[in-house]
Formats: C-alpha cells, structure tokens, sequence
C-alpha cells in the first residue's frame, strides 16, 4: 500500500507502534474539514480513530516574536491578525494588557464602544462558525444564510473600523473611531431582525433529526478533561461549567449589563453547538442594553500614549472571552521602545490539545464533528 | 486572594495584584519543585492557562499560568532555569495540556522538559536548531529591569548570584567594546567616504 | 403478461425492424442522456443558488446555460493524471465500467405508449441487475487509484450499495407482486391516469422505500458518503482528473435519471395522466423527482455511515419485508 | 412499548426533516442577496466607510499640495515600513545669493527702516517633495493616519483595485493628489 514508505518527520514519528491491519492517514493539512493548514494523522482500524496527532505550525508567522521586534503602538495590527474571526477579542486583550501595565484609563465611552463592537464581532463568529460547522456535516446551504447575516454585520462594523475582517479598531486607552448615531441605529435595526432569523436557524438546523444525529453524544468532553488541558469557552461551558471571562474575570463594563452564562451539561458536541446558539443571543442581549446606555464622552482618552511612547516596565496579564474561549496576553516591559515579551494565550490551541483524547475510538466522521464543534482557527492555533 | 493557602513547597510567594497586573499570586519555586505546584493546583481545581519563557540576564524565567474555572484569580509559578542547563521535568502528566505548551516553550526558548511524552517540534519546522525567542546576549536584561520586587525578594538569591551575572555583564561588554573598537579603526575612513556619497 | 410466456430475445433472429428501433433508440439514448446529464448539472446548480439565494451560473450564455457546456469542455481539455503507484489500467476501466451500464438501464423504460427502445418481460431485473454495475466501479476507482481516502471510499460504496440494493428489491417486489409482471410497460398501463390510480396510493410505504434507496444507491446526499468531501476529502474520486472525474459525473446523473424513471414507472403512473397521456407526463414526472433529490441534498447534513447502514438494515429493511408481506397477504384475498 | 417509543422518534424526526425542506422551500422562491458585482456594485453607503489605502489631503490654500510638515510620524510608526517620504533637500548656502543680500547696510543701520523688513531667515521647505505609498505591505491599521499631527492623511475608499504586478502598488501620493486636484478645478470650470 505505501508507496512512499518513508513519510515525513511526524509520520516517522507516529508510525512505529502502528499495527500491520491499520490505515494511517493524513487529514490535512489540505483537508476540506481541518479549516485550513491543520494537519491530523491519523491511525484508522476501518473506520475508527484508534489514535491521532495534530501537526500544527503550518501557518506559524512568530507573533511572539514581531512583539518583540516593533514598538508597542506597532504591534497593533498584528492582534487583528491572530484570530481573523474574533480579532477585536484580540484588539482588547492586548490593549486591556499594556492598559494595565501602564495604567492607562479608559474613557466610559470608549468601554461601551468595545464591549458593542466585540459583542458583534463574536456574533459574527458564531454565525459563521455554525455554517461552517454545518459545511463539515456535508449540508451546503447554512453556511449562506450565515453569511448573508453575518455581511450585514461586517457592514456595519466597517463603519467605525474601516475594516471587514482585520479589524485594528483599539488603541490605547480607546478606541480609534467614534461609532456614529447612523451605526447605532442600523444596528438596532439589525439586532430584531438577527432575532427573526434564529428561529429559522433552529427549525432548519437545530431540530433536524440528521444533525442531531451526528452531535448527540459525540465527542465527550467533560468538566476535568477540560481542566487538565485548559479548554475554555464554548467547550468548557459545553461542560456544565459556568466559567466565563466576561463574569469571572469582569473586566471593562460587562458587570453592569445582565447576560446569563448557558451552559449545557452533556459535555457533547451538541452541547457545545447550543451553548454558541445561545451565545449569540446572550450577546444580543448585551448590545442592546449597551446601545440603551451608552453614554457621551471621548472615544479616546487624552492622556491615550503618542505612537513613540514606551511603556513604563512590569508585566502584566489580561484575559478576554473570545468567541472560542479565553484569550489572555501577558506583556513584559522592560521599559523599552518594544515590549519585552508578549505572549499569547489562544484558546484554540488549547481546546486543539484535547482533540487527541476525544477522538480516540470513534469514527472518522465523528471526528470530523469534533473537530468542528472545537470551532477552530488555525492562525490563533500556530499564531 | 487570600485564603487560598497553596502549600506546596515553594522558595517564595510574593508580588501579584489581579487589579494592577492581573496576576493573583507569583510563586517561586525551584524547578524541581514545580511538578509539585502543578498536582496541588490540579487538585485544587486549577487549570493550565499557558506556559511563558522569559529569556533574562539571569538565566531564562519559565512562567506557568494558572486559572480556575470558579475561582476568580491568575496564579503564575515560576522557576528559573541556568542557561547551561535549561531542564524543567514536565508535567505533562498532569496537566496533558501542559505536552503543547512544554513542546512550544521548548523550540522558542531552549527550555528542555524531560518526561514529556512527545519531545517533537511542534510550531517550527522540524531541522530548525535556533529558538528565536532567545534574545541576543545584549538584548538580555536582568530581572530588575522588568520587576523591581523580585531583586528585593530573599528568594532571588537563591537562584543565582547577582554578582556572578554583572561580573560576566561587564567582561562581555569589555570584549564588545575591545571588537567594536578593533572594527572601527579601519572601517572609519570608509564610513566617511560612504557618508559623502550619500551626500552626493 | 405471464411470466410463462417470456422467451429470451435472440440477438440473431431479430426481426429487421427491432433491430432497427435498437440502434436508433441506443443513439437516442446515448443523446439522451448526455442531454439531460448537462441540463441536469446546470438544474442542480441553479436549485442550489436559489436555495441559497444567489443566481448560480450565469455567466456563460443568458442566465449561465451554458456553464455545463463549457465545464465539459474544460473537464475534456485538462490533462489525465494516473497517480503514482495506482493501477493504471484499472484506474481508467472504473469511470468507464460505471458509465457504460447506465445506457442498457435506459432500454426498457418506458417513456411512452410507443416510445420505447426495448420491451422486456424482465425490465425491471434487467435494470436493478445492471445497476450493480455502479458500485463494482465505485469499487475499482477507490481501490486503483492507491489513496487511502479513496480505498476508504469504495469500502463504504460498497457496504452502502450492497446493504441498499435489498430494501430497494424489495420494494420493487411488492409492487411487481400486486401487477404480477415486471414488464414496466404493463405495470404502467395497469395504472390509471388520476394520481389516485397510481402505485404509490396503494404502496406508499414502498415508494418511501424505494426514493430512500434510489438516493442511497445513487450516492446522493444525504447519504452521499462514499465520496462525503468533508470526511474523505472526495472519497472513491479524490485522484481523478479531467474527464475521469467527469464521466462519474456524468453516470452519477444519468444514475439519477434512472431511478427516478424508474419510480415513475412503477409508482407515479408512468406516461398516463390526466388528459391526454404522453412522454410529457413521464418527463415531467421524472424532472420532478429529480427536483425533489436535489431539493433534499442542498437542504440536509449528511448522514454518520454506521448511522446509514442502521437506517438500511434496522429500519428499512424490516419496514420493506414486512410491505412485501402485507402485499403477498392483501393479494391472497 | 420501545418499538412505540422508537417509531415516535422516527416520525418526529421525518417531520423536522419535512419542515426543513420547507425552509429551504421558502428560501428557494425569494430573491437572491448577493451582489452582482460587475452588473451591480456595493451601495455607496458601504463604501464611504471603508478604510482602504491612504491618501494625502489637500491643503486649503492649494489643493495640489498637502499640508504635510514631513515629521516622519508617519514613516516611523507605520508597522510595515511601507510609507517613504522624499523631503526636499536642505537650501543650499549660495553665495552668489548671499553677495545680492545687503547685510552689512542691515547691520549698520543706516537703511531707513520703512523700505522693507528684513528677509526673513530662509525657510527649509518642509512640504515634501515624494511621498511614497506601498501597499503592498500596508495592513491597513490606521496608524499613520491617527498620528498624523497636521491631518494631512485620510483613507481613500478605493478598493476596486487589482494588477498582475506588484510594481501598480506602488503609489506616488503627491502624484496621485495633484492629479485629484486637477480633476477637481477641472469639475469646477465645468
């Protein structure tokens, strides 16, 4: 069968305890279902996983390190670019991390402008998320009505950012636009109008019987499991664990809006596809109070740092709830023009890192459904 | 924070603020003591957030974040490893999450985790030798530099000397100085040369 | 018809003018079917653009009806790739092997009163016999071609087809059982014009049967797995090029024609309709069937493969032998 | 019993498999939402909001050169490296010029005082000369627009751009400004 029998590096590696009767096979790194250059090889005896290993590093672009190679102000368009569907998760995280080394305020304003911006971008994410999870089960036509919502969404969030899907919208102690009374009002037309179309979600998708079938009790990942690899976010609340960023670790203004944590104790891929489904609702909910009381002020704060400013020395951390978990950035400042160092904690390389155990013993297309139900992005995994 | 109580053994626990730096508590340890922190945090309910490498005058600072899924609060276990020696026993066995972070602090930063059950290159390709993350020998600041309090801290010394650190400091910055000047002698006519042209 | 009377047609003593109406229906077919494939792809990716609220093609010719003609053109002109280690033989025998079997389907369908190439006393054995034929090629493609998803492929084709074939015979049976032939062209004269003198009134539970199985048999979605992209990146046909891939597209539709000329005939009443019966009504019914499928596959996930042989052995299984007994019992009576 | 149960389940799930045909149904007969774009373009009110590369602003008194004080701040902050700016050469000392001036009747002070004021000292000229844009490289944040301190940048919305060559991404801005201002009087004599 193998007609190139020495493989590569990784397969080298994972082949030698491999069985006369199994298949090993690479899933990726061009593969329709790893989202990109993910690469899984996997161990198959028939149609069962008997084992696998994600190879990652495909699209590593050494953010870590362009950290500490360009000044703090520099740095910004490169958060953007880790996780290109919730970037604004990013924009804050990094800018909640050197706000809090430098003790940078933030303008009241300025808090309520991010919180309805990240709000939407995470929408966006789920909403495409659910499509292209849909696209892994082999139905075509979510992913449409996905995008149809989401562009609108991607409208709206090119008025202040100017941008579609990069956003560099943050800075410190700010924001770099003010949304204007014509964004306010479009999107409290959008936010009834998203409403209306989640029932048809529901009936489509949700209660179909085939998708049910595949995601009811498929891919266990329990509150423990969990734990010992640091999973977060829609999985970990696919848990029946209550743990989110945004109410364990308040930051900016997210205790005073009144949003509820769903969580679902099946700890099954289904689980995980609900919590999101709810999700966007919860964050609806979010945005409209924010929209209700948003109050006028600056957008940016006055004693926001000019583009040579260095940041006073220490390290700090900040986390924020991304749309696929917590995101953390730790910064370590030597006072110098670049940052120290800059690390980032991706909530997708870490909810990848459990992939191994959950997929031990099902079927291929069960991994697949895992797979997606981690809701991966494989810039944020290789960073 | 307090009322935690995490007794493991440790050389010192000091520094952390949740609202001024976002980390609860830093703790000390020594590296073969952080298998140790890593089980007491799991059983206490801990996860593993990531593991960040720090490359300093000193040696190279590994940090092991911590987070609890109901406990608010961000607890840092770090260790500082020589250069001549970087191994810090893994505690992927632990914490399975902990392989992934281990693997990538390993290529990025020289640190060795012996015990890991997968010691492969995990990012970068696999013949790459550098660890991009180490900093050039000038590059490299001493701990003060970032945080006062941990000069301060009697645990610092417990790690290294700060008189052996300055004392190579100052003999590689002699032999900077002597190279620097030894290149610079010939190379100063040409350097004016090569500015008068791109004057022209 | 009695099955008694059945005497197998001797190629040799042939009559001139069956002879005649072979060729010229062969030729009709072959026309017939590249038509209809290309109409098909362009109807199938029109439906699934106003599914999914986009225009489809539309480019090429008004309204894109020409896309199909000019991705057959390209699908001709690009360069046959014969992968690194595959039998290559074999590998160009599988497109082929599953193409050819689809135009002997075609010979006893009744497309009218007249309008017919062949009239079978055995139609319907000759059709499901020759169906087989599909997944011995499905089987070659995924196991010459030396790609682990393509051998992947062609295991779940076959276990798919196989597993299928009994619950689709079966429903088949219960209807030839009720008319006491399988002539197609008697059983359809048997039913009446109105849709309640047709098959399905009295065998609904075998047409359901029936239109599951023709979907499975067909590898169309939802049970499209033997080339399920998202799991085998494309199953049986990942390493085929040009036209290789193109006649499995091309059998995959005339595939589809076929069993759904087949529900028609034995189910919807053929030809005969309200007013005057006549080939419209056969095509008519046959573009609506075909709507239906495809209707299903841009609206469905696909289905889990143990969960598609469970549907086949635990469900459709039973449901169709249990219909061919009340069948057997109700026509005692 | 069960096989009452399971056949419950089999029919509830066939109805939300007919209920999703019905969706997509539904969805079938409505009109489509994509934009036909060579036919059809984005509505302007998407446009105007977009951020695409940046351009330089006309000053008020001549629209053809922009109020740039070449500060560099943009140069410098721009993370990709891809802004240049050609400053004009520092003035030359000519002495033949410095022959004309009358400086010693200056310093003597014997000049009546109403001719004239003083040359004032030579202004270093401080528009620049080129102001280079690579776009390729650009990554769109807006840095150098925000620290721009004379507001001399701004975001063009054009973004139906596309070439074969890098080398079209290469934007002269003063080029690219002049020929905007001389579209704009040409508009204005219209």
């Amino acid at each position: 069968m193998s007609v190139f029998p020495k493989g590569d590096f990784y397969t080298r590696h994972f082949q030698p305890s491999g069985k006369e009767e199994t298949l090993v096979v690479n899933m990726g790194p061009q593969h329709p279902s790893t989202h990109g250059v993910l690469r899984i090889i996997v161990e198959l005896d028939g149609e069962y996983i008997l084992r696998c290993e994600p190879v990652l590093g495909y699209v590593h672009r050494m953010h870590e390190k362009m950290g500490e190679n360009r000044s703090w102000v520099q740095y910004w368009p490169n958060t953007g670019r880790v996780d290109y569907l919730h970037a604004l998760a990013w924009n804050w995280a990094y800018a909640g991390a050197v706000e809090k080394l430098a003790g940078i305020e933030v303008p009241e304003r300025a808090e309520y402008i991010r919180v309805i911006t990240c709000e939407l971008n995470r929408v966006s994410s789920h909403l495409l998320w659910w499509g292209a999870y849909l696209l892994d089960l082999g139905a075509f036509t979510p992913i449409m009505y996905a995008f149809d919502d989401r562009e609108e969404i991607m409208d709206m969030l090119q008025m202040p950012t100017g941008s579609r899907l990069t956003y560099c919208y943050y800075r410190f102690g700010g924001v770099s636009a003010d949304l204007s009374d014509e964004f306010l009002k479009r999107l409290s037309r959008f936010i009834p109008y998203l409403r209306s179309r989640l029932p048809m979600y529901r009936d489509l998708v949700t209660e179909n019987v085939i998708l049910r079938k595949r995601v009811e009790d498929v891919g266990h990942i329990d509150e423990d499991m969990c734990r010992r690899y640091g999973c977060t976010g829609p999985v970990v609340r696919g848990a029946g664990v209550a743990y989110d960023v945004r109410k364990a670790e308040p930051y900016s203004v997210y205790d005073r809006f009144d949003f509820r944590i769903p969580t679902y104790p099946e700890a099954d891929a289904f689980a995980r596809y609900m919590v999101r489904m709810d999700e966007i609702e919860e964050s609806l909910k979010i945005i409209e109070q924010a929209i209700a009381t948003i109050p006028d002020g600056p957008y940016l704060s006055k004693s926001a740092p000019k583009p040579k400013w260095s940041a006073p020395k220490g390290e700090a951390c900040f986390a924020v709830e991304g749309a696929r978990g917590k995101i953390t950035y730790y910064v370590a400042s030597d006072g110098g023009r670049t940052p120290y160092r800059v690390k980032l904690r991706s909530p997708s390389y870490c909810n990848l890192s459990c992939f191994a155990e959950a997929a031990k013993g099902v079927i291929l297309a069960d991994a697949v459904s895992i797979l997606g139900s981690l809701d991966l992005v494989i810039p944020e995994i290789d960073r | 924070m307090s009322g935690r109580n995490l007794s493991f053994p440790k050389l010192c626990a000091l520094g952390g603020d949740m609202g001024q730096m976002g980390i609860a508590e830093i703790h000390h340890v020594r590296p073969s003591q952080v298998r140790g922190a890593a089980s007491l945090l799991l059983d206490r309910g801990w996860f593993i957030e990531t593991i960040a490498c720090l490359d300093l005058r000193e040696g190279i600072l590994v940090n092991y974040f911590y987070a609890h899924f109901t406990e608010p609060g961000r607890i840092v276990v770090r260790t500082l490893v020589q250069r001549e020696e970087p191994e810090v026993p893994s505690i992927a066995d632990i914490f399975q999450g902990a392989e992934w972070h281990e693997r990538e602090a390993a290529e990025m930063s020289g640190v060795r985790f012996p015990g890991n059950p997968n010691p492969l290159p995990l990012l970068l390709s696999e013949d790459e030798e550098s660890h991009p993350l180490q900093k050039a020998f000038e590059d490299r600041k001493p701990i003060s530099n970032i945080v006062d309090e941990f000069i301060k801290a009697e645990c610092w010394p417990a790690f290294i000397s700060r008189e052996e650190i300055e004392a190579e400091a100052e003999k590689r910055a002699e032999e900077a100085a002597a190279a620097k000047a030894a290149a610079d002698a010939p190379a100063a006519p040409k350097a004016a040369k090569a500015a008068k042209e791109a004057e022209a | 018809m009695n099955i008694s009377n059945w005497t197998a047609p001797d190629p040799f003593v042939t009559t001139p003018d069956m002879l005649i109406r072979l060729v010229v229906g062969l030729l009709a077919l072959a026309a017939f079917v590249g038509a209809n494939a290309t109409i098909l792809v362009y109807v199938e990716r029109k439906v699934a653009g106003f599914i999914q609220r986009r225009p489809g093609p539309f480019e090429v010719g008004p309204q894109g009806i020409l896309q199909t003609i000019a991705d057959a053109a390209k699908l001709i002109g690009k360069q046959l790739v014969t992968p690194r280690g595959s039998d290559g033989f074999l590998f160009w025998l599988a497109p082929i092997v599953g193409f050819l079997p689809v135009f002997v389907m075609f010979l006893p369908i009744p497309w009218g009163e007249s309008t017919y190439v062949v009239q079978s006393d055995v139609g319907v054995l000759l059709i499901l016999a020759f169906a087989g034929f599909g997944v011995l090629s499905l089987c070659l493609a995924g196991w010459a071609s030396a790609s682990k998803w393509g051998l992947i492929g062609a295991a779940r084709a076959v276990a798919q087809s196989v597993g299928y074939e009994i619950p689709l015979l079966l429903a088949v049976l219960a209807v030839c059982f009720s008319h006491g032939s399988m002539d197609l062209m008697a059983i359809v004269k048997e039913q009446g014009g109105w849709p309640w003198q047709w098959n399905v009134a009295t065998q609904p539970l075998a047409f359901f049967i029936y239109f599951v199985c023709a979907l499975a048999e067909t590898n169309r979605a939802p049970f499209d797995l033997p080339e399920a992209e998202s799991e085998l990146t494309a199953g049986f046909h990942t390493e085929y090029s040009g036209m290789g891939f193109g006649l499995f597209f091309l059998a995959e539709y005339a595939n589809m024609i076929v069993v759904c000329s087949m529900a028609t005939a034995l189910f919807l009443g053929g030809f005969q309709g309200p007013a005057a019966p006549g080939p419209w009504w056969f095509l008519l019914k046959v573009y609506g069937l075909l709507l239906v499928m495809m209707w299903m596959r841009w609206t469905y996930p696909r289905v889990r493969f143990d969960q598609l042989l469970n549907l086949n052995w635990k469900w459709l299984l039973p449901l169709a032998t249990l219909n061919l007994l009340a069948t057997a019992v109700a026509l005692k009576l | 019993m069960g096989v009452i149960k399971e056949f419950a389940e089999a029919l509830k799930g066939l109805k939300s498999l007919i209920v999703g045909l019905g969706i997509t149904g539904k969805e079938f007969a409505k009109p489509g939402v994509t934009v036909h774009y060579p036919r059809k373009v984005v509505a302007d009110k998407d446009l105007v909001t977009y951020r695409g590369h940046i351009e330089l602003v006309g000053s008020k008194n001549d629209p053809a050169m922009p109020p740039c004080i070449t500060c560099l701040m943009c140069q410098s902050v721009c993370p990709s490296g891809c802004i240049k700016i050609i400053k004009h050469p520092p003035p030359k000392k000519d002495p033949a010029a410095d022959k004309n001036a009358p400086p010693e009747a200056y310093a003597s002070g014997l000049e009546p005082k109403t001719k004239a004021a003083p040359p004032a000292k030579e202004k270093p000229v401080k528009t620049p000369k080129g102001f280079i844009l690579d776009y390729n490289y650009c990554s769109l944040c807006g840095l150098c627009v925000q620290s721009c301190p004379v507001d001399s940048l701004r975001f063009s919305t054009e973004f139906y751009i596309a070439d074969p060559s890098k080398k079209a991404f290469v934007y002269d801005l003063m080029a690219r400004l002049k020929a905007q201002a001389g579209t704009a009087t040409a508009k204005e004599k219209e």
